[in-house]
This record gives structure tokens, sequence and C-alpha cells, in this order.
């Protein structure tokens, strides 16, 4: 077993042990710290899909956090003030099942990345950055004034959405349905990794002119990482608003998409557990610090510049060495 | 004669005032090598770019194996079986030349929309591309990334890559560059077998090279045809001396 | 007198070792080639003169200082010209400005240069980028004597380029031996390399194999060492 | 709606341009040309505002503050070099990304540690206060004329590095390889200090001189840096003359949008309603104009190389 | 019995004046009871919603709060009260009081101290109405604290508008907007911009020299921003619950010891977060906090000393009370806020009629 392997398990291993110790020593607020981290992590792996694997730097995925996360805020207001979200061609009264918001946050996400992506793809390296940004400014500002669903104030979820056969109000079971979403996520993103769509999704990051010379057109694949990688966020910010039983449009701001990327950067670009290691030290360094000195942010980032400094290729590439490489 | 499997008609290029191809016309026979050389600046990297796709022509057309193929992007015309090589070296730098070339047979065998199977894992792509990598000499070099490798082996690799996709016609420019006596001596012999797998459009300055594998050679000067003929008439053209050749000893 | 002295050369990228103990010297006013098959260590050989990659091992000494550790710069500014290989223009700049920007004072101007490659002049305010192969091959030896230095590192520098160019280079090559020029070169086309070479080194799997005169490179070392 | 208005409005729209050029004026220096993403950059401009603000309340004097906030940013700029940037070039942008993000927190907290959380005043000098007449019954502040002279002067002297000193080509020639313009005899790494402390210093300029029209607080610098962003990126990176254009097409479609929308809106949609969907759009307009730019250009409408 | 309180608030980025200024009074007047009894934790929400979320979550199941306090921010009200609480904690807003919470999403152990988000607008539509202005500019942010600001405004001032203009969320630059307010012909503007907006309009607005009189809530000119707004802002009206200048004697000794602990007048904030812990130990005084019937009972008594003068609760759990025009005076060289009239006395939020607690 490679020592990045043995990594992973270890931190699979600890993520999943902070809730189980809270439990033990009643401090039922790690398991929520907890739950947090493995959300902003599903966020992070799927924003890797596209940043990691195909080195198209997105500004923008806070769009689809927030997508992810109005879905779940707008489904069940409407199930639960049972008003119709839509009457024709039938009536829907939203819903407050999780599966069924699930499969609706990945889904318009990845309906809104298709066009988006498929014109920011046009663009490449800073354009990209800049123009997914623009992309996520014109939802973040249509969602500050737009009065239906609580504009800038945002949308309570007044009873965390439902799972059959679970009660997801319980902290501990909603900890267990996101960790058994991250790592599902995390599998498909080793396969996918590997496999032909991976080698030339990684290959185009390398080099476009190469891949396009042996016959593979870059563009349709990294439309469908977009694509891919938007429908994960998206499904994170569904799970994001029901652990804060609310969903705003701060969610969709820039310093979100920023924040997404720190995670990346923090655990290791490209690395599969680099979200995932990314997101425990940042929510811990945030809670810890916050907890510590009202000038927290002061030392959160003299801590991440000590980490790009002295850290190359993040947590991850620290612990387990070398360099990424195909 | 056979029908020519890459024909140039008329082709046009400009960039702003200059004529980097100026109606050029020139066809691929079957099994044949045929040298395109000419001054630096001539033109010949922009026709095998207009050629490949990457480069549109203002006018003209490229008709490949009986279609006219001017509307495809790049990707599609390799895939219908242009194989090319780069002047200057062009691969994925962070794979290993293994994996450079699997994903030139990953290509060839069809749709790359494949999302679960591990392609180390998949002797369909790790075969045919070590066996490349074995005809060009790299084998021992296959798990080092490209970006590790010496200018020459980057050469190889190109050639490599070139060959996994098992093309229809190769554009290669200039394969020699940067080989060494050894390798130079060993790609003409390997490019003289090769002919007989795909016609090779070769762009050159190793003369050689062009005059051991030639069949028919082009001169292009200021993106104009001056010359087409055999080595032998392109050798005693008065005009090719002065402009390209040189007063060779 | 002896211009460069290296000798026990050792370098690494990262943990893998490229150079074992490689030797060799540049005398005033000579012409010395650099010699070897692909990968054997040539260019990593260059690139540690210069300070690009720091060497690990043995000494370097130009004019008489010790330059092995030396930030490139400096080591660039005390008189050393490299002509990389593979060219290395910079791509968003002009062919002038390409030039202007390495340009040192000395005799090397130009107004100089432009009778050199009139080429280059036809293509002054083209970024180099959008140059052909072997105008970029120019330009990177123009941009070296622009720096004016007192040893010049041509590093393939015939490489693609047009036989008459390349008569032109060699031609080039030998009046400016003539004028007492320094020259370190490696290149593949031994015809044209070993009349102009005052002395050649060969390398093989980073170690030095051979050093001596042209005319004792036999054609069995020849055949033994380079594949010729 | 009058005439007058319509001119005012025009000429609200080129002032908004060019005083967003000069907060780009930096970045196009340090992004631009230097290629470096530095998401700091809002904090110099915050660091200028703040300098100046305290040194003008201390001495009373705008222009010693002025001076004040050049060389405080200017030092903050060759600190952040010498201490982060520089170990940061031959990494991948994305480390540059992480690292100046960090910088931001330390900054925005640092800055509120030294001068406490409640916004510091700084107001116009004396000298430039009023307004003077222009033709077509236009009235306009002198201290916005004054900054619009700033802008385009600052913009024809980067231009003049950039384009025209051997400086200037040096720098880009580093952006694209450090370590051949090094092996030419350039001391690359000193030269980039000092372009970064003065694209520091520029933004620290911008900080000062539109500080005394808005507020000088604690995390101004961020919204700048995301416009700033913006109008580089429209302009065509690298390039100057991009930048400038870019800054005035933004400056006029988001003071026009701001001023029609919602009158447009208003007339099909009732003044209240309309006022509200009108500014909606107003305020997306720059990144729509932004979005349609770069699907139809995308590498900027000034790509600096062809 | 001890009594655990958390104040999540803003202590960082540019909202943090505020924050800090509703922590020092609220300490200061704990720490002038000299009561050991209350436990605050105080932390900082950064302004972001998902951290207040996160903090009061942390709040409620480690420090096991009985009471929680501090918000600035509408938006982070929204997210943090309805889970509070819904998890039979009490919340006592110092600040933020959006109308959902004042109106159908009440709650009974809701509190708000400071004022229902409407009322200073309500009053500035008043005093438009009493000073006869006929045709008001007003303008606002575009997003639901703006658009309630003007609307609210609009409930009390009936007449004529030259115009109703929304700006983007955090703008700085207001030539566009002044250069209408000039053409329009207004003879008052009334605008709510809060925080660094407000003074770059202010700014603006002198430095432009148009010279129709301003109209604006207490937040745009309360003594947080008055420094850093200097001369622009001398003359102008504004409206607030309360005014350093105020004549009785809690906030005649609340501005003093406040000056003497903080070297600095206190904003209105600060006299909202002094009132807010003076709410919590009379409570605390007659109830236990566990004892969450009788807390109640007790709040709603509203049994202290409010800097404001009078004070009650209405129904809702919002206050009612004077709301007063102020104007922008220098005291020596500092610029401070002084009562001038009153523009709604008793005041209570018209949101009280859908509140069924
Ligand atoms: N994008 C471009 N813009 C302007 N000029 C260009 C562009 N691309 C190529 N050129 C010019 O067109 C001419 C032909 O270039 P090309 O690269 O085809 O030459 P070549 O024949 O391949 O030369 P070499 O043998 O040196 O590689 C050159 O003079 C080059 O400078
Ligand atoms: N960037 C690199 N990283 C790791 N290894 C490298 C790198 N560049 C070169 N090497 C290795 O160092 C050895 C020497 O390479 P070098 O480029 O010096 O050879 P060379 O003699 O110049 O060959 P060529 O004639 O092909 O240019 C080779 O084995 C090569 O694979
Ligand atoms: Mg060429
Ligand atoms: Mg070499």
């Amino acid at each position: 077993m490679s020592r990045e392997r043995a990594i992973n398990l270890l931190l699979a291993g600890l993520l999943l042990s902070v809730p189980l110790a809270a439990l033990a020593l009643g401090e039922l607020f790690y398991i929520t710290l907890a739950t947090r981290m493995a959300i902003l992590a599903l966020a992070a792996v799927g924003l890797n899909f596209a940043l990691g694997l195909g080195g198209l730097v997105s500004f923008g995925h806070a769009a689809f956090f927030g997508i992810g996360g109005y879905v779940a805020g707008i489904f069940s207001s409407h199930a639960f003030n049972q008003t119709p979200l839509f009457s024709w061609p039938f009536e829907f009264f939203g819903s407050d099942q999780m599966p069924a918001i699930w499969l609706a946050a990945m889904l318009i996400s990845a309906l809104i990345a298709l066009p988006i992506g498929a014109i920011s793809l046009r663009t490449a390296g800073v354009y990209f950055i800049m123009i997914t940004l623009a992309f996520a400014q014109m939802i973040y500002y249509f969602a500050i004034s737009w009065p239906a669903y609580g504009g800038e104030d945002g949308l309570s979820i007044v009873v965390r959405n439902g799972f059959p056969g679970v009660n997801t109000a319980v902290p501990l079971i909603f900890f267990l349905v996101c960790y058994v979403l991250l790592l599902a996520a995390l599998a498909l993103f080793a396969l996918v990794r590997d496999s032909r769509f991976g080698a030339a999704l990684q290959a185009g990051r390398q080099n476009e002119t190469r891949l396009a010379a042996v016959g593979i057109a870059p563009f349709r694949i990294r439309l469908a990482a977009f694509t891919i990688s938007a429908a994960i966020t998206g499904l994170a910010g569904a799970l994001l608003a029901d652990l804060n039983r609310f969903v705003s449009p701060s969610m969709l701001s820039w310093q979100m998409s920023g924040e997404l990327i720190v995670l990346i950067i923090l655990g290791g670009t490209g690395r599969l557990f680099g979200p995932v290691a990314g997101a425990m030290l940042f929510v811990l360094f945030e809670f810890v610090l916050g907890g510590l000195t009202e000038r927290w942010q002061f030392f959160l980032g003299l801590i991440l510049l000590g980490v790009v400094l002295f850290a190359r290729g993040g947590l991850i590439g620290v612990l387990a060495g070398k360099a990424r490489h195909g | 004669m056979a029908e020519p499997v890459l024909s140039i008609r008329d082709l046009r290029k400009s960039f702003g005032a200059l004529k980097a191809t100026d109606g050029v016309s020139l066809d691929l026979r079957p099994g044949e090598i045929h040298a395109l050389i000419g001054p630096n600046g001539a033109g010949k990297t922009t026709l095998i770019h207009q050629i490949a796709g990457g480069i549109t022509p203002d006018s003209g057309e490229v008709v490949f194996l009986g279609e006219d193929i001017g509307a495809l992007g790049v990707a599609a015309r390799a895939r219908r079986g242009l194989g090319r090589s780069f002047q200057i070296s062009s691969l994925a730098p962070e794979f290993s030349a293994l994996r450079n070339v699997m994903l030139a047979v990953q290509s060839r065998q069809g749709s790359s929309f494949r999302f679960f199977r591990p392609v180390m894992k998949d002797r369909s792509l790790t075969e045919p591309a070590m066996a490349m990598l074995e005809r060009t000499g790299l084998a021992a070099r296959a798990n080092v990334p490209a970006a590790e490798l010496s200018h020459g082996e980057r050469r190889q690799l190109e050639i490599a890559i070139a060959l996994a996709l098992g093309p229809r016609a190769f554009l290669l420019d200039e394969p020699m560059a940067g080989m060494g006596p050894e390798g130079s001596r060993a790609l003409t012999a390997f490019l003289d077998g090769l002919r007989h797998e795909a016609p090779i459009l070769l762009v050159e300055h190793d003369m050689d090279a062009v005059f051991a594998l030639a069949d028919r050679i082009s001169v292009l000067v200021y993106g104009r045809v001056i010359a087409t003929g055999t080595v032998d008439e392109v050798r005693g053209d008065a005009e090719v001396r002065r402009a390209y050749l040189g007063e060779r000893p | 007198m002896t211009l460069l002295q290296v000798s026990g050369l050792e370098s690494f990228y990262g943990a893998s070792q490229a150079l074992f103990g490689v030797d060799f010297s540049v005398g005033q006013s000579e012409v010395v080639a650099l010699m070897g098959r692909n990968g054997m260590g040539k260019t990593t050989a260059i690139s540690s003169v210069l300070g690009l990659i720091r060497p690990r091992g043995g000494r370097v000494r130009f004019i008489g200082k010790d330059i092995a550790g030396m930030q490139s710069y400096r080591i660039a500014r005390l008189g050393i010209g490299l002509v990389p290989e593979g060219r290395r223009c910079f791509p968003n700049l002009t062919v002038r400005e390409n030039l202007v920007a390495a340009a040192r004072q000395g005799p090397w101007t130009l107004t100089r240069l432009n009778t050199l490659f009139p080429r280059l002049e036809e293509r002054q305010d083209q970024y180099a980028h959008s140059l052909s192969g072997g105008e970029q091959q120019m330009l990177a030896i123009g941009r070296a004597l622009m720096t004016n230095p007192q040893l010049l590192i041509l590093d393939e520098a015939t490489e693609g380029l047009a036989p008459v160019i390349r008569q032109d280079i060699w031609a080039a090559i030998r009046r400016l031996k003539a004028d007492g020029q320094s020259i370190l070169v490696v290149d593949k086309t031994l015809a044209e390399l070993l009349p102009v070479a005052d002395r050649c080194f060969v390398l093989e799997k980073g170690r030095t194999v051979f050093s001596g005169k042209p005319d004792e490179l036999t054609p069995e070392l020849q055949d033994r060492y380079l594949g010729v | 709606m009058s005439t007058a208005l319509i001119i005012e409005q025009l000429l609200n729209g080129l002032q908004f341009g060019v005083m967003l050029f000069l907060m780009a004026a930096g970045l196009t220096l340090i992004f631009g040309v230097m290629g470096l993403i530095n998401l700091a950059h809002g904090s110099f401009y915050m660091i200028g505002a703040f300098a100046c603000a305290a040194v003008a309340a201390a001495t009373g004097s705008f222009w010693l503050g002025l001076a004040a906030s050049l060389a405080a940013a200017a030092a903050a700029g060759a600190l952040v070099e010498l201490a982060v940037i520089r170990r940061l070039y031959d990494r991948d942008h994305l480390d540059q990304v992480l690292a100046t993000f960090a910088l931001i927190l330390i900054f925005s907290e640092g800055t509120r540690w030294l001068f406490g959380s409640f916004p510091l005043y700084l107001d116009i000098p004396q000298v430039l206060s009023g307004a003077v007449d222009l033709p077509g019954g236009a009235r306009y502040q002198l201290y916005r004329l004054a900054i619009i002279g700033v802008g385009v002067l600052v913009a024809l002297g980067l231009y003049y590095l950039i384009a025209r000193t051997r400086l200037g080509m040096r720098i880009r020639a580093g952006q694209s390889d450090r370590e051949m313009i090094a092996a030419l005899g350039v001391d690359i790494g000193t030269l980039y200090t000092m372009v970064f402390a003065l694209g520091a210093a520029l933004a620290g300029l911008a900080g000062a001189l539109v500080g005394a029209l808005q507020s000088v607080q604690v995390g101004m610098g961020e919204p700048v840096l995301i416009l700033a962003f913006v109008v580089i990126v429209i302009g065509g990176i690298g390039s100057i003359k991009g930048a400038l254009v870019g800054a005035v097409l933004v400056g006029l479609t988001d003071t026009l949008g701001r001023f029609l929308l919602p009158k447009l809106f208003a007339a099909f949609l009732g003044p209240s309603e309309g006022a509200t969907v009108g500014a909606a759009l107003a305020s997306m307009l720059i990144y729509i104009v932004m979005a349609l730019i770069l699907a139809f250009r995308p590498k900027g409408l000034f790509p600096a190389t062809a | 019995e001890p009594v655990k309180v958390g104040m999540i608030t803003t202590l960082s980025g540019g909202g943090a004046g505020l924050g800090v200024d509703v922590r020092d009074g609220f300490l200061l007047a704990l720490k002038q009871a000299g009561n050991t009894e209350i436990e605050v934790v105080v932390e900082d929400d950064a302004m972001k919603p998902e951290t207040a979320v996160q903090l009061a979550d942390k709040m409620i199941q480690s420090d096991q709060v009985d009471i929680l306090t501090g918000i600035i921010w509408s938006n982070l009200a929204m997210a943090v009260v309805p889970s509070v609480t819904a998890q039979d904690k009490f919340y006592l807003s110092p600040n933020a009081g959006p109308s959902p919470l004042a109106g159908a999403k009440c709650h009974k152990n809701y509190f708000n101290v400071a004022w229902q988000n409407d009322s200073l607008h309500e009053a500035a539509g008043a005093y438009a109405t009493k000073a006869g202005y006929k045709k008001p500019f007003i303008l606002a942010p575009n997003y639901p604290a703006g658009t309630d600001a003007l609307t609210g405004f609009k409930r009390f001032y009936t007449g004529e508008l030259a115009n109703e203009v929304y700006t983007k969320l955090g703008a700085t630059d207001y030539a566009a907007e002044i250069s209408q307010i000039r053409a329009s012909g207004a003879d008052a503007v009334y605008f709510f911009l809060p925080g660094g907006m407000g003074i770059a309009f202010m700014k603006q607005y002198a430095q432009s020299g148009v010279n129709i009189p301003v109209v604006g809530p207490a937040f745009s000119f309360s003594q947080d921003v008055l420094g850093a707004m200097g001369d622009a802002a001398l003359g102008v009206k504004n409206t607030a619950q309360w005014s350093p200048d105020l004549d009785n004697a809690t906030s005649k000794a609340f501005v003093e010891s406040f000056k003497a602990e903080y070297g600095r007048i206190p904003s209105l904030y600060a006299s909202q977060g002094f009132d807010t812990a003076n709410l919590i130990l009379s409570a605390a005084a007659k109830a236990s906090v566990k004892d969450a019937d009788a807390f109640r009972a007790a709040l709603e008594a509203a049994d202290f000393k409010s800097t404001r003068g009078d004070f009650k609760f209405a129904p809702n759990h919002h206050p009612i009370h004077d709301v007063y025009v102020r104007e922008v005076v220098k005291e020596g060289d500092v610029l401070t806020n002084k009562i001038v009239g009153v523009a709604l006395e008793d005041h209570q939020d018209v949101y009280a009629a859908e509140c069924k607690m």
C-alpha cells in the first residue's frame, strides 16, 4: 500500500471517529463540526474534478453550491407550506425528502453548468477563472435582489429534510448520510481519474494541443467534467442547507468560490483526498482559532501562508511526499 | 497511378501582409515519402498546421481519402487518420512516456467517454502502447515522465505517439531534429519501412535523410512550391541550390 | 589562458543524479565541442555552469572566479552568453524586443546583427511565438550575441535550420573564432563541428569519457561514443 | 430627461471608468504584465487609504498623506514580494492564490488591529474642492476631474514603461521565462521586487485618491479587487490600452445601466417594481458584459500577443 | 442560579464597528451591575450567515448557553433566530429586527430590544411629512432591508416622490445617483445606505455641491461613522430611538461611564447592547432562566432602566418607544447628534398584527 493511500485511509477514519468520540464525550457540537467538514469536503471534491483533473480553475463554483442549497430550501419550503412550486405541466409541491432533493440539486446544477461551461470553455487560463466568476456574480446579484425566496435575508428550512428509514434530525445520522455521500464521491473521483475519460481530461490540462492532435477534442471532455463537477458541488450545497437549516446568497458569493479553491490547494491539488484534508484543516483552524482570539483571521492567514510556503503540494503533498504525476 | 491519399489544392494563408502559403498544391500518394523542404520561414509548418486543422486556410481545399476535410477540427482530422509530430515537442509533461502513447491508442479505439475502467489495468491500451515504445527504442524509458526525458528522447516519443494512432497518412515536422547521428540513422531506416504502412509527408532539414528517403521532393520558398520532382531533379535545380541547399561540398 | 574550467561536476534532477563527474574546459579564443549521445548530460552540464541547475559537487571556475552556486544572472554578467536548447525565445516579445531586452554594451549591436541575420530585421516587429522554427533559432543566437559575451555557449544551435543557413551559422562561428571569440558548442552534426573545434569532450552517462583534439577522436571512438 | 443630465451621466461613466483604471493600474502591472495572481492587491489599496487618512489626520495635509500612502504601499509590496511571492514564481498559479488569500486575512486583520474597527476620515484637499463649469451647462467636480487626469497620466506612464523601455521588455520576458532572462544576465529577482512594489504603490495611490471619495475602512479593497480583475480581463491581460478601454467600458455600462434600466422597467412595471427589477439587472450588467465579451473574444478586447 | 449568555456578533471585517459597540455596551452594563452570575461567551461571525449558524449550534450544544444575543445583521438573524428559538433558547436581539420575526414568524422566546427594522424609516417618513417636504428623492440598496426601508418611509410619507432608486449593494460610487438627484427637482433626499456605502454617499453628496436637505435613519449618522464622514454630515436630520444627549438619568450615566471606559462617545448600537444586558439582569433577578415561563414573563415585564427612558414590549416582543429626530452637530471638534424633535411617540411596528404567539 502506498503512503498516500495509507494517509487517505487515516483521514477517512479520522473524520469518522470525530463524531463518535463526540458522542462518547457528550460534546454534540463536534458532530456538527465533522458534518460541516464532510460537506465542504464533498463540495471541494466536486470542484476537484474540474480543477484538479482538468485544470479548469472555476472561480464560480459557489454558484452551484448555492444552487444546490436553494433547491433544498425552495423544495422544502414549498413542501412545508403546501404551496405549489409550479403548476404546469403538473402541480409540484416541492419535496422534503433528501433523495428527491439531491437528485434535483444535482440535475439543476448540471443543467445550469452546461451552458455556463459551454460559453466559459471558449476561454482558457485566467480568462476562464474570470468568466466563471462573472456567471456566479450574476447569479449572486440575482439571488440578493429576488424577493420571492428571501433575497439577501435567505431562506430558512423549518425542519431538516428527511431520508427514508432514518431520522435525519439526529446529528449523528445526518453526519453519516453526508459521510457516505462523501465516500461515494471520492470513489467516483478515483474511478474517473484512472479511466480513459480521466486520462483525456488530465492530458488536456497538461497540453491541450497534444490532446487534440491524438484525436480527442478537449472541449467535450472538459464540458462533461465541468458538469459532473457542478453536480457534485450542487449536491454538497443541498446538504449544507440541511445542516444549517438555512440557505442564503452568501453561499453564492465569490468568497465562497475562493474558499472552495483554497480548501483544495490546502489539502493538495489534484489529490484524491486533498479536499478532505483541506476541509478538515480549514474548519478546524477556523473553529479553534475563533475560540481562542478575536483576531483569529490574522492567525488563520499566517497558518495558510505557512502551508503554501513550506508545505509544497498541500497537506497530502507533505505527508505523502512527491508531487503528483500521471 | 493510384489515387492520392492526401491532396491539397491551391491553399492560401496570409498573416497580415505576409503570404505564408501562397497557392500551394501538392499530393501524397500511397506508399510514398514526399519530402517538403525549403528555407526557414518558407511556410512548411504553417502548411502542416493547415492540413492538420490547427490553422484555417484563407482559401483552397484539403482532400483526405476522397473527403474534403476543410471544415473539420484538429481532433476530427486526427481521428480520420492524420497522424502528426510537432516540430517543437508537444507532450503531456506529467504523464509517463507510456501514458502519452496510451492516449493515442485510446483515441484510436474510439470514445473517451468511458468513466470507470482503470487505464493502467487495461491491456488493450498498455500493450499496443508498449509495442510502439519498443519500435521507437524508448521501451526502457516507458515509466519516465515526459518532462524528465532528454530532448532527443522527446523527439522519439513524438514519433511513437504518431505511430500509435495507426494513421492513414503521416505528417512529420522535422522528426530528425535533435536526434544525433545514431538516432537519425535509426529513424531513417525506420521511416523507410514505415512508408508501407502509410505515406509520409516529411518536413526535414536533414538532407542526408531526405535524399535517402524521399520518393519525391517539393521545395517551398516564400509560400510557393518552386519545384517538385525526384531527388536527382531537385538536387540539380540551380534555383533550389541557391535558395536552400547552398553550395554543398 | 583558461576561461572556463569545469571539474568533477555532479548534478541532480530532484533525487536522480544526471552528472557523475564531468570535466571540461574552454580556453581563451578557443572553440570547444561538447559531445555525446542523447540524454548523456550535455545540456545538464551547460545548465549547471550557468547556475540554472545548482551543482551539488565539483568546481566551476570562470575567468578565475569560482562560480558554482552563484546566481545565474551574475554568472551571465561575468560574460557567458547562452543559446539554449529549444530556443526559448520570449514568445510575448517582438523580435526586436527580444534582442533589446538582452543587450549589453559591446561590439554586437542591432545593426551588426542585422547583417548577420537579415531575416530577423524583416521580422523585427513580429512576436517571437509566431516565428518559424528556424527564425526562432536565429533569434536565440542573436539574443546571446547581443549580450556581448566572452564565452558563447551554443546548445544545438543549428537544429532545424536550412542547409544554407546552417552553412551561414558555421561560417559565422568560424568568423567569430577568427575574431577571438571563445565558444562552447553542442551539436549533432559532427561533419561541421569537428573541423571548427580546437578541442572536444565527450560525455557518456554523465561522465567525461574523452577529451582531446578532434583528430584524436578516431572513427572507432566516434562509433563507440557518438554512434556515428 | 434633460440632455444636460445625459451628458453628465456620460461624464460620470467616463469618470468612473478612469477611476476603475486607476484602481486597476497596479494590478495591470502585477497581474497583467508580471503574470502573478495577486488577490492581496486590494490590501495595498486599503493600506494606501489608511496611510493617507492617518497621516492626513496627524499633519493636516492631504499631500503628505498621499506621499505616505505611496511609501506605505510600496514598502508593503516590497516586503510581500521578498517574503512570500519570491518563493512562488516557479509554482503553480494556484499556490499564488492561496498565499495571497492568506495575505488578505493578515492585512485586513492587521489593519484593524492597528487602526481599530471604525472607518477613518479622509476628505479631498481644499484646493481641489468645488466644481468647474463645463460647456453644455454641466458642472463637474474638480477633484473628479483631477482623478481622471491622474488616471490618464498613470496609463500613459505605464504604457511607456511596459511597451517602450528596456525595463518593460525585461519584465515581460520574465513573465514567460524567468530562468532564461536570468541566464541572459538580468537580475530578474530585484527587478521583480521593484516592479511589485511599484504595482503596490499604484494601488496605494488609488486607495488614497479614491478613499477621499469613499469610506476608508477595513475590507474596502476586496470589491475593488474584483472590479479591477474584471477590467483587466475585459481589456486583455498585459495590455495597458486594453485595461483603459475595459475600464471606461465598464464605467459607462455600469453608470448608464444604473441610470437607464430602472427607468426602462418602470415604464411597464410601475415605479417601485421597475426600480427594483431594473436595479437588479443593473447590478449584474458588468458581469453580463464581461461574459459576452469573453464569449466572443476569449482573450479580451486587446490580446497582448496576437 | 448562573445565566449563560452567548453573544454572536461581528468583530472582524467591514462591519466590525457595530459589533464592537454592541459588545462593549453589553459588557459595560454587566460590569456596572457587578454581576458575576452572568457568564458571557463572545464569538465573531465575520458577517457570514453560515458562520453565525455554526456558532449558534456550538454555543447551544457545547457551551450550553441559555440566552443568545449579539447579531447585527438581519440576514444573519434570519439564519440563526428560528433555529435557536426552536431549541427552546431565548434570543434577545440587540440590533436587527427583520419584519418576519416581528410578524408571521414571531416566537415567544424571541425578544427585540432595539427596534423593528422599519421603525426608524417610518419615523423618517413621518418627519418628512411634518417638515413639509413635497418631493423627496429616496434611495436604498437593492436587497430586502433596502426595499423594507423605502416601504417603511412611504408608510408614513404618502406624498409625491421625486424618484425612488435602488443601488447596487456595496456600491461605492454615487455620482450617477447624485446627478439624478440634482436633475430631479427634489426638495429633500432620504437615503438608507448602511456602513461604508453611507459614508461614501454622504461625502460625495457634500462634495457635489447639491444643497437639498438630507434625511436618513440613524444608521448612517451614528457615532461610529460620523468620524469618517466629517463635516459632510453637519446639519443632517436623522431618526433614532436614542441619542447621546437624551435627557434621562440612565442615559446620561451610561454616556459618561462609556466614555470613561472606552474613550469614545457611544453609538446607538452601544446603547442597545447596554439595554439588552440590563434587560437580562432585570429578568435574572426575578426568575431562574431554567424556569422558562417565569423568565419569559420577567423579560416581558421589561422592568429595567432603559437608556431610552420609557420602554415596554408590544405583544410581539418588539419595543414600543419614542423615535426622535436628531441633527448632526459639532461639539468642540467632535461630531455628534442632538435631539431636535420627536418623530413618532410610543411607536409600535405594524407587523404585530400578524404575530400569533
Ligand atoms: N501567427 C503568425 N503571425 C504572423 N506570422 C506568422 C505566424 N505564423 C507564422 N508566421 C510566419 O510565417 C512564415 C512561415 O512560418 P513557418 O513556421 O510555416 O515556417 P517553416 O517553413 O516551418 O520554417 P522552419 O523551417 O524555420 O520551421 C514565417 O515567416 C513566420 O514568421
Ligand atoms: N527536467 C528533468 N528532470 C529530470 N530528469 C531530466 C530532466 N532533464 C533531463 N533529465 C535527464 O537527465 C539526463 C541528461 O539529460 P540532458 O538533457 O542533459 O541530455 P543531453 O545530453 O543534452 O541530451 P540531448 O542530446 O537529447 O539533448 C537524461 O537522462 C534526462 O532524462
Ligand atoms: Mg517549421
Ligand atoms: Mg541536450
